[in-house]
Protein backbone atom coordinates (compact mmCIF):
# COMPACT_ATOMS: atom_id res chain seq x y z
CA UNK A 1 0.00 0.00 0.00
CA UNK A 2 0.96 3.64 -1.06
CA UNK A 3 0.28 7.10 0.71
CA UNK A 4 1.02 10.63 -0.05
CA UNK A 5 -0.04 13.05 3.19
CA UNK A 6 0.30 16.19 4.36
CA UNK A 7 -0.45 14.68 7.97
CA UNK A 8 1.90 12.88 10.20
CA UNK A 9 2.13 9.60 10.90
CA UNK A 10 2.42 6.71 13.38
CA UNK A 11 4.87 4.00 12.82
CA UNK A 12 3.71 2.07 15.61
CA UNK A 13 -0.36 1.87 14.38
CA UNK A 14 1.34 1.35 10.78
CA UNK A 15 3.05 -1.70 11.59
CA UNK A 16 0.53 -2.95 14.08
CA UNK A 17 -2.08 -2.54 11.03
CA UNK A 18 0.71 -4.33 8.68
CA UNK A 19 2.76 -7.20 10.37
CA UNK A 20 1.16 -7.75 14.24
CA UNK A 21 0.80 -11.32 15.43
CA UNK A 22 0.63 -11.87 12.08
CA UNK A 23 2.37 -15.84 12.13
CA UNK A 24 3.59 -15.96 7.68
CA UNK A 25 6.18 -12.69 8.66
CA UNK A 26 9.40 -13.77 10.27
CA UNK A 27 11.50 -10.13 9.30
CA UNK A 28 10.42 -6.72 9.59
CA UNK A 29 12.34 -3.44 8.71
CA UNK A 30 11.17 0.08 8.32
CA UNK A 31 12.91 3.18 7.47
CA UNK A 32 12.01 6.74 8.31
CA UNK A 33 13.23 9.53 7.57
CA UNK A 34 13.32 12.96 9.49
CA UNK A 35 13.32 16.61 8.93
CA UNK A 36 17.09 17.18 10.37
CA UNK A 37 17.58 20.68 12.00
CA UNK A 38 21.12 21.03 10.32
CA UNK A 39 20.83 20.23 6.67
CA UNK A 40 23.44 19.89 4.52
CA UNK A 41 22.61 23.42 2.49
CA UNK A 42 23.00 25.02 6.49
CA UNK A 43 20.35 25.41 9.37
CA UNK A 44 16.68 24.59 8.63
CA UNK A 45 13.86 26.04 9.99
CA UNK A 46 11.32 24.70 8.27
CA UNK A 47 10.75 21.87 5.00
CA UNK A 48 8.30 22.43 2.59
CA UNK A 49 7.93 19.62 0.20
CA UNK A 50 6.25 19.71 -3.00
CA UNK A 51 5.38 17.11 -5.44
CA UNK A 52 3.13 16.07 -8.73
CA UNK A 53 -0.03 14.59 -7.30
CA UNK A 54 -0.91 11.62 -9.64
CA UNK A 55 2.90 10.65 -11.01
CA UNK A 56 3.67 10.25 -7.57
CA UNK A 57 0.96 7.62 -6.72
CA UNK A 58 2.16 6.14 -9.60
CA UNK A 59 5.62 6.19 -8.88
CA UNK A 60 5.29 5.11 -5.53
CA UNK A 61 2.86 2.19 -6.59
CA UNK A 62 5.49 1.13 -9.26
CA UNK A 63 8.51 0.94 -6.34
CA UNK A 64 5.98 -0.73 -4.09
CA UNK A 65 5.58 -3.47 -6.86
CA UNK A 66 8.93 -3.96 -7.57
CA UNK A 67 10.06 -4.88 -4.07
CA UNK A 68 6.99 -7.37 -4.06
CA UNK A 69 8.20 -9.10 -6.92
CA UNK A 70 12.06 -9.15 -6.49
CA UNK A 71 12.21 -9.91 -2.85
CA UNK A 72 9.07 -11.80 -2.58
CA UNK A 73 7.10 -9.54 0.59
CA UNK A 74 4.46 -10.81 2.83
CA UNK A 75 3.39 -7.28 3.58
CA UNK A 76 4.43 -3.73 2.45
CA UNK A 77 4.16 0.17 3.23
CA UNK A 78 5.15 3.37 1.69
CA UNK A 79 3.99 6.86 3.03
CA UNK A 80 5.22 10.05 2.07
CA UNK A 81 4.30 13.31 3.45
CA UNK A 82 4.29 16.97 1.19
CA UNK A 83 3.47 20.62 2.40
CA UNK A 84 5.62 22.55 5.52
CA UNK A 85 7.65 20.24 7.82
CA UNK A 86 9.56 21.20 11.19
CA UNK A 87 12.62 20.03 12.05
CA UNK A 88 12.49 16.69 13.96
CA UNK A 89 9.12 15.67 11.59
CA UNK A 90 8.48 12.66 9.77
CA UNK A 91 8.83 13.11 5.88
CA UNK A 92 8.96 9.05 5.17
CA UNK A 93 7.96 5.84 6.54
CA UNK A 94 8.79 2.42 4.23
CA UNK A 95 7.75 -1.20 5.46
CA UNK A 96 9.35 -4.32 3.91
CA UNK A 97 8.08 -7.55 5.86
CA UNK A 98 9.62 -11.26 5.24
CA UNK A 99 9.98 -14.63 6.19
CA UNK A 100 13.84 -13.52 6.90
CA UNK A 101 15.31 -10.97 7.35
CA UNK A 102 17.63 -10.20 3.73
CA UNK A 103 14.68 -9.74 1.78
CA UNK A 104 13.37 -7.33 4.77
CA UNK A 105 16.85 -5.74 4.49
CA UNK A 106 17.37 -5.47 0.93
CA UNK A 107 13.86 -4.58 -0.07
CA UNK A 108 13.29 -1.89 2.60
CA UNK A 109 16.62 -0.22 1.10
CA UNK A 110 15.59 -0.81 -2.77
CA UNK A 111 12.15 0.71 -1.92
CA UNK A 112 13.79 3.98 -0.16
CA UNK A 113 16.75 4.00 -2.96
CA UNK A 114 13.78 3.81 -6.03
CA UNK A 115 11.96 6.63 -4.38
CA UNK A 116 14.44 8.84 -3.86
CA UNK A 117 15.66 8.55 -7.68
CA UNK A 118 12.33 8.37 -9.46
CA UNK A 119 9.30 9.41 -7.19
CA UNK A 120 8.30 13.28 -8.13
CA UNK A 121 8.77 14.97 -4.56
CA UNK A 122 10.96 18.25 -4.26
CA UNK A 123 12.10 19.54 -0.98
CA UNK A 124 12.70 23.05 -0.36
CA UNK A 125 14.40 24.43 2.68
CA UNK A 126 13.81 27.44 4.36
CA UNK A 127 16.69 28.92 6.98
CA UNK A 128 17.88 32.09 7.92
CA UNK A 129 19.67 32.35 4.19
CA UNK A 130 16.31 32.53 2.43
CA UNK A 131 14.76 29.54 0.72
CA UNK A 132 17.04 26.98 -1.08
CA UNK A 133 15.84 24.38 -3.26
CA UNK A 134 17.78 20.86 -2.60
CA UNK A 135 19.89 19.59 -5.02
CA UNK A 136 19.84 15.90 -5.96
CA UNK A 137 22.82 13.83 -4.64
CA UNK A 138 24.80 12.21 -7.01
CA UNK A 139 24.62 9.40 -4.64
CA UNK A 140 21.19 8.39 -5.07
CA UNK A 141 21.72 7.67 -8.51
CA UNK A 142 24.77 5.97 -7.47
CA UNK A 143 22.04 3.76 -4.97
CA UNK A 144 20.13 3.02 -7.55
CA UNK A 145 22.60 1.46 -9.95
CA UNK A 146 23.24 -0.78 -7.02
CA UNK A 147 20.19 -2.75 -7.69
CA UNK A 148 20.60 -2.44 -11.53
CA UNK A 149 24.21 -4.18 -11.46
CA UNK A 150 22.41 -7.11 -9.04
CA UNK A 151 19.68 -7.15 -12.14
CA UNK A 152 22.27 -8.19 -14.46
CA UNK A 153 24.22 -10.78 -12.04
CA UNK A 154 20.77 -12.56 -11.43
CA UNK B 1 -1.78 19.96 -24.58
CA UNK B 2 -1.25 20.92 -20.83
CA UNK B 3 2.20 21.32 -19.56
CA UNK B 4 2.57 21.74 -15.81
CA UNK B 5 5.78 22.96 -14.29
CA UNK B 6 7.23 22.10 -10.84
CA UNK B 7 9.70 23.24 -7.82
CA UNK B 8 11.83 26.02 -9.20
CA UNK B 9 10.93 25.65 -12.61
CA UNK B 10 7.54 26.35 -11.79
CA UNK B 11 9.27 29.12 -9.62
CA UNK B 12 11.22 30.92 -12.43
CA UNK B 13 8.50 30.22 -15.09
CA UNK B 14 5.93 31.83 -12.74
CA UNK B 15 3.22 28.88 -14.03
CA UNK B 16 2.29 26.34 -12.65
CA UNK B 17 0.19 24.73 -15.63
CA UNK B 18 -1.16 26.07 -18.90
CA UNK B 19 -2.51 24.84 -21.91
CA UNK B 20 -0.41 25.31 -25.13
CA UNK B 21 -0.82 24.52 -29.15
CA UNK B 22 2.33 22.99 -29.94
CA UNK B 23 4.16 24.26 -32.89
CA UNK B 24 4.60 22.36 -36.22
CA UNK B 25 8.25 21.88 -35.85
CA UNK B 26 8.17 20.70 -32.04
CA UNK B 27 8.42 17.01 -32.23
CA UNK B 28 10.21 16.19 -28.65
CA UNK B 29 10.54 17.30 -25.40
CA UNK B 30 13.95 18.46 -26.06
CA UNK B 31 12.13 20.74 -29.25
CA UNK B 32 9.61 21.78 -26.26
CA UNK B 33 12.31 22.97 -24.00
CA UNK B 34 14.11 24.85 -27.07
CA UNK B 35 10.62 26.42 -28.24
CA UNK B 36 9.57 27.38 -24.34
CA UNK B 37 12.50 29.41 -23.86
CA UNK B 38 11.35 31.69 -26.68
CA UNK B 39 8.43 32.93 -24.72
CA UNK B 40 10.32 35.19 -22.71
CA UNK B 41 12.68 36.36 -19.83
CA UNK B 42 11.38 34.10 -17.52
CA UNK B 43 10.87 31.07 -19.61
CA UNK B 44 14.15 31.68 -20.89
CA UNK B 45 15.64 32.03 -17.23
CA UNK B 46 14.12 28.64 -16.35
CA UNK B 47 15.14 26.74 -19.31
CA UNK B 48 19.15 27.99 -19.71
CA UNK B 49 20.22 24.95 -17.73
CA UNK B 50 17.81 22.76 -19.99
CA UNK B 51 20.14 19.49 -19.46
CA UNK B 52 19.21 19.61 -15.34
CA UNK B 53 15.98 19.76 -16.08
CA UNK B 54 13.72 16.29 -16.29
CA UNK B 55 10.20 15.82 -18.14
CA UNK B 56 7.43 13.33 -17.84
CA UNK B 57 5.17 12.46 -20.72
CA UNK B 58 1.67 11.59 -19.16
CA UNK B 59 3.15 10.81 -15.83
CA UNK B 60 6.20 8.61 -16.58
CA UNK B 61 9.57 10.08 -16.96
CA UNK B 62 11.10 10.27 -20.37
CA UNK B 63 14.43 11.02 -22.01
CA UNK B 64 14.54 14.60 -24.02
CA UNK B 65 13.89 12.60 -27.45
CA UNK B 66 10.64 11.25 -26.32
CA UNK B 67 8.25 12.57 -28.96
CA UNK B 68 5.43 14.42 -28.21
CA UNK B 69 2.60 13.30 -30.41
CA UNK B 70 0.27 11.27 -28.65
CA UNK B 71 1.02 12.99 -25.52
CA UNK B 72 -2.03 14.87 -23.00
CA UNK B 73 0.49 16.13 -20.41
CA UNK B 74 4.19 17.22 -20.00
CA UNK B 75 5.43 18.26 -17.01
CA UNK B 76 9.02 20.00 -16.57
CA UNK B 77 10.75 19.80 -12.91
CA UNK B 78 14.56 19.65 -11.82
CA UNK B 79 15.85 15.74 -10.53
CA UNK B 80 13.62 14.65 -7.72
CA UNK B 81 14.80 14.84 -3.76
CA UNK B 82 12.18 13.05 -2.04
CA UNK B 83 12.22 10.72 0.56
CA UNK C 1 20.78 0.81 25.23
CA UNK C 2 20.06 -3.02 24.75
CA UNK C 3 17.65 -5.32 27.48
CA UNK C 4 16.86 -8.31 27.37
CA UNK C 5 13.10 -9.35 28.94
CA UNK C 6 10.35 -12.00 29.09
CA UNK C 7 7.74 -9.69 28.30
CA UNK C 8 6.84 -8.40 24.81
CA UNK C 9 7.96 -4.89 23.48
CA UNK C 10 6.02 -1.63 21.62
CA UNK C 11 8.30 -0.33 18.65
CA UNK C 12 6.11 2.47 18.15
CA UNK C 13 6.82 3.65 22.08
CA UNK C 14 10.22 2.62 21.31
CA UNK C 15 10.77 4.16 18.54
CA UNK C 16 9.06 7.74 20.43
CA UNK C 17 11.10 7.58 23.15
CA UNK C 18 14.65 7.04 21.02
CA UNK C 19 14.10 9.24 18.11
CA UNK C 20 10.79 11.51 18.19
CA UNK C 21 11.58 14.72 17.40
CA UNK C 22 14.91 15.12 17.75
CA UNK C 23 16.18 16.85 14.97
CA UNK C 24 20.07 15.89 14.73
CA UNK C 25 18.22 12.46 13.73
CA UNK C 26 17.52 12.18 9.65
CA UNK C 27 17.28 8.83 9.16
CA UNK C 28 15.62 5.67 11.62
CA UNK C 29 15.80 1.65 10.94
CA UNK C 30 14.06 -0.61 12.45
CA UNK C 31 14.42 -4.23 12.21
CA UNK C 32 11.80 -6.66 14.39
CA UNK C 33 12.06 -10.23 14.09
CA UNK C 34 8.91 -12.56 14.96
CA UNK C 35 7.65 -15.96 15.58
CA UNK C 36 6.89 -17.77 12.46
CA UNK C 37 4.22 -20.39 12.06
CA UNK C 38 5.53 -22.43 10.03
CA UNK C 39 9.42 -22.96 11.08
CA UNK C 40 12.12 -24.20 8.42
CA UNK C 41 11.60 -27.41 10.66
CA UNK C 42 7.86 -27.74 10.40
CA UNK C 43 4.38 -26.30 12.00
CA UNK C 44 5.64 -24.86 15.55
CA UNK C 45 3.15 -24.54 18.62
CA UNK C 46 5.51 -22.52 21.03
CA UNK C 47 8.90 -21.04 20.38
CA UNK C 48 11.27 -21.25 23.81
CA UNK C 49 13.56 -19.53 24.05
CA UNK C 50 16.75 -19.61 26.63
CA UNK C 51 19.67 -17.59 27.06
CA UNK C 52 22.93 -17.24 29.16
CA UNK C 53 22.09 -14.52 31.70
CA UNK C 54 25.14 -11.99 32.18
CA UNK C 55 27.01 -12.99 29.03
CA UNK C 56 23.68 -11.94 27.12
CA UNK C 57 23.96 -8.36 28.58
CA UNK C 58 28.07 -8.23 27.74
CA UNK C 59 27.83 -9.30 24.35
CA UNK C 60 24.79 -6.86 23.24
CA UNK C 61 26.45 -4.26 24.41
CA UNK C 62 29.81 -4.90 22.56
CA UNK C 63 27.42 -5.28 19.33
CA UNK C 64 25.27 -2.07 20.01
CA UNK C 65 29.18 -0.48 21.01
CA UNK C 66 31.04 -2.05 17.87
CA UNK C 67 27.97 -0.65 15.69
CA UNK C 68 28.04 3.31 17.33
CA UNK C 69 31.75 3.71 16.66
CA UNK C 70 31.28 1.99 13.26
CA UNK C 71 28.60 3.96 11.92
CA UNK C 72 28.30 6.73 13.96
CA UNK C 73 24.65 6.60 15.21
CA UNK C 74 22.90 9.25 16.54
CA UNK C 75 21.19 6.57 19.21
CA UNK C 76 20.47 3.10 19.28
CA UNK C 77 18.45 0.03 20.70
CA UNK C 78 18.65 -3.55 20.99
CA UNK C 79 15.58 -5.45 22.81
CA UNK C 80 15.74 -9.62 22.82
CA UNK C 81 13.00 -11.43 24.70
CA UNK C 82 13.25 -15.16 26.34
CA UNK C 83 11.22 -17.45 27.40
CA UNK C 84 8.07 -19.20 25.73
CA UNK C 85 6.60 -17.46 22.62
CA UNK C 86 3.63 -17.66 20.88
CA UNK C 87 3.28 -17.86 16.79
CA UNK C 88 3.55 -13.96 15.54
CA UNK C 89 5.32 -12.85 18.65
CA UNK C 90 7.58 -10.60 18.37
CA UNK C 91 11.16 -11.94 19.46
CA UNK C 92 13.52 -9.27 19.16
CA UNK C 93 13.93 -5.33 17.81
CA UNK C 94 16.88 -3.60 16.59
CA UNK C 95 16.47 -0.10 16.51
CA UNK C 96 19.38 2.55 14.46
CA UNK C 97 18.78 5.88 13.76
CA UNK C 98 22.18 8.39 12.02
CA UNK C 99 21.91 11.33 10.03
CA UNK C 100 21.83 9.86 6.24
CA UNK C 101 20.19 6.28 5.36
CA UNK C 102 23.38 4.43 4.55
CA UNK C 103 24.81 4.82 7.58
CA UNK C 104 21.53 3.62 9.44
CA UNK C 105 20.58 0.34 7.00
CA UNK C 106 23.98 -0.82 7.78
CA UNK C 107 24.16 -0.28 11.40
CA UNK C 108 20.95 -2.26 11.80
CA UNK C 109 21.98 -5.14 9.65
CA UNK C 110 25.35 -5.07 11.36
CA UNK C 111 23.82 -5.43 14.87
CA UNK C 112 21.12 -8.04 13.56
CA UNK C 113 24.11 -10.26 11.73
CA UNK C 114 26.66 -9.56 14.75
CA UNK C 115 23.96 -10.64 17.42
CA UNK C 116 22.95 -13.84 15.59
CA UNK C 117 26.08 -15.04 15.93
CA UNK C 118 28.08 -13.97 19.15
CA UNK C 119 24.72 -13.33 21.53
CA UNK C 120 24.01 -16.64 23.49
CA UNK C 121 20.15 -17.30 22.98
CA UNK C 122 19.33 -20.76 21.94
CA UNK C 123 15.58 -21.61 20.57
CA UNK C 124 13.64 -24.77 20.90
CA UNK C 125 10.82 -24.87 18.61
CA UNK C 126 7.99 -26.86 20.29
CA UNK C 127 5.77 -28.32 17.16
CA UNK C 128 3.39 -31.70 16.30
CA UNK C 129 6.49 -33.67 16.12
CA UNK C 130 7.91 -32.67 19.74
CA UNK C 131 10.55 -30.43 20.70
CA UNK C 132 13.59 -29.11 18.89
CA UNK C 133 16.39 -26.99 18.97
CA UNK C 134 17.07 -25.01 16.61
CA UNK C 135 20.28 -25.37 14.74
CA UNK C 136 22.52 -22.76 13.87
CA UNK C 137 22.83 -21.92 10.05
CA UNK C 138 25.63 -21.47 8.25
CA UNK C 139 24.40 -18.45 6.50
CA UNK C 140 24.42 -16.36 9.40
CA UNK C 141 28.02 -17.24 10.05
CA UNK C 142 28.64 -16.01 6.37
CA UNK C 143 26.33 -13.05 7.17
CA UNK C 144 28.80 -11.97 9.69
CA UNK C 145 31.26 -12.18 7.80
CA UNK C 146 30.00 -9.36 5.45
CA UNK C 147 31.13 -7.04 7.77
CA UNK C 148 35.04 -8.69 8.39
CA UNK C 149 35.40 -8.39 4.71
CA UNK C 150 34.47 -4.38 5.06
CA UNK C 151 37.05 -4.09 7.76
CA UNK C 152 39.57 -5.27 5.45
CA UNK C 153 38.67 -3.22 2.57
CA UNK C 154 38.32 0.10 5.08
CA UNK D 1 35.67 -23.64 38.81
CA UNK D 2 31.67 -23.05 38.22
CA UNK D 3 30.16 -25.01 35.16
CA UNK D 4 26.97 -24.10 33.20
CA UNK D 5 25.77 -26.18 30.87
CA UNK D 6 22.66 -24.29 28.32
CA UNK D 7 20.18 -25.57 25.46
CA UNK D 8 20.95 -29.30 24.49
CA UNK D 9 24.02 -29.80 26.26
CA UNK D 10 22.13 -29.05 29.71
CA UNK D 11 19.09 -31.48 28.49
CA UNK D 12 21.53 -33.80 27.55
CA UNK D 13 23.66 -33.40 30.98
CA UNK D 14 20.58 -33.20 33.16
CA UNK D 15 22.98 -30.19 35.09
CA UNK D 16 22.25 -26.91 34.92
CA UNK D 17 25.34 -25.55 36.61
CA UNK D 18 27.95 -27.90 39.10
CA UNK D 19 31.41 -26.55 40.88
CA UNK D 20 33.99 -28.55 40.15
CA UNK D 21 37.76 -29.06 41.13
CA UNK D 22 39.69 -29.57 38.11
CA UNK D 23 41.83 -32.43 37.90
CA UNK D 24 45.61 -31.33 37.67
CA UNK D 25 46.04 -32.51 33.61
CA UNK D 26 42.94 -30.30 32.24
CA UNK D 27 44.58 -27.18 31.10
CA UNK D 28 42.48 -26.09 28.16
CA UNK D 29 38.41 -25.87 27.20
CA UNK D 30 39.45 -29.07 24.91
CA UNK D 31 41.19 -30.94 27.63
CA UNK D 32 37.87 -29.97 30.22
CA UNK D 33 35.69 -31.52 27.41
CA UNK D 34 37.66 -34.81 27.55
CA UNK D 35 37.80 -35.02 30.74
CA UNK D 36 33.73 -34.17 31.15
CA UNK D 37 33.13 -37.25 29.03
CA UNK D 38 34.66 -39.56 31.40
CA UNK D 39 31.82 -38.82 34.05
CA UNK D 40 29.04 -41.20 33.14
CA UNK D 41 26.90 -41.92 29.96
CA UNK D 42 25.09 -38.94 29.88
CA UNK D 43 28.18 -36.58 29.87
CA UNK D 44 30.05 -39.22 27.11
CA UNK D 45 26.47 -38.20 25.48
CA UNK D 46 26.00 -34.65 26.00
CA UNK D 47 30.37 -34.29 24.65
CA UNK D 48 29.98 -36.77 21.90
CA UNK D 49 29.97 -33.76 19.12
CA UNK D 50 32.83 -32.08 21.23
CA UNK D 51 33.40 -30.27 17.80
CA UNK D 52 30.08 -28.72 17.64
CA UNK D 53 30.23 -27.58 21.09
CA UNK D 54 30.99 -23.88 22.47
CA UNK D 55 32.50 -22.75 25.05
CA UNK D 56 32.75 -19.15 26.87
CA UNK D 57 35.41 -18.27 29.34
CA UNK D 58 33.90 -15.41 32.11
CA UNK D 59 31.12 -14.97 29.70
CA UNK D 60 33.60 -14.35 26.72
CA UNK D 61 33.50 -16.55 23.84
CA UNK D 62 36.48 -18.62 23.59
CA UNK D 63 38.60 -21.49 20.97
CA UNK D 64 38.47 -25.13 22.31
CA UNK D 65 42.56 -24.32 22.93
CA UNK D 66 41.77 -21.51 25.31
CA UNK D 67 43.91 -22.11 28.76
CA UNK D 68 41.75 -22.86 31.61
CA UNK D 69 43.86 -20.82 34.46
CA UNK D 70 42.42 -17.84 36.15
CA UNK D 71 38.87 -19.03 35.03
CA UNK D 72 36.17 -18.50 37.25
CA UNK D 73 33.66 -19.65 35.13
CA UNK D 74 32.96 -21.73 32.34
CA UNK D 75 29.87 -22.50 30.22
CA UNK D 76 29.21 -25.09 27.56
CA UNK D 77 26.66 -24.70 24.97
CA UNK D 78 25.19 -25.23 21.06
CA UNK D 79 26.12 -22.51 18.14
CA UNK D 80 23.64 -19.70 19.27
CA UNK D 81 20.42 -19.01 17.64
CA UNK D 82 18.80 -16.04 18.48
CA UNK D 83 18.08 -13.36 16.77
Amino acid sequence: MIRIQEADFDIGAELSALTAARADIGAVVTFTGQVRGQADGGPLTELRIEHYPGMTERELERVEQEAKERFGLQASLIVHRHGALKPGDNIVLVIAASRHRDAAFDAARFMMDSLKSRAPFWKCEKGPGGDRWVEAKADDDIARTRWHKKDAAE
Amino acid sequence: MRVLYFAWVKEKTGVAAEDIELPANVETVSDLMDWLRTRGPEFENAFRQSDVIRAAIDQAHVRPDAPLAGAREIAFFPPVTGG
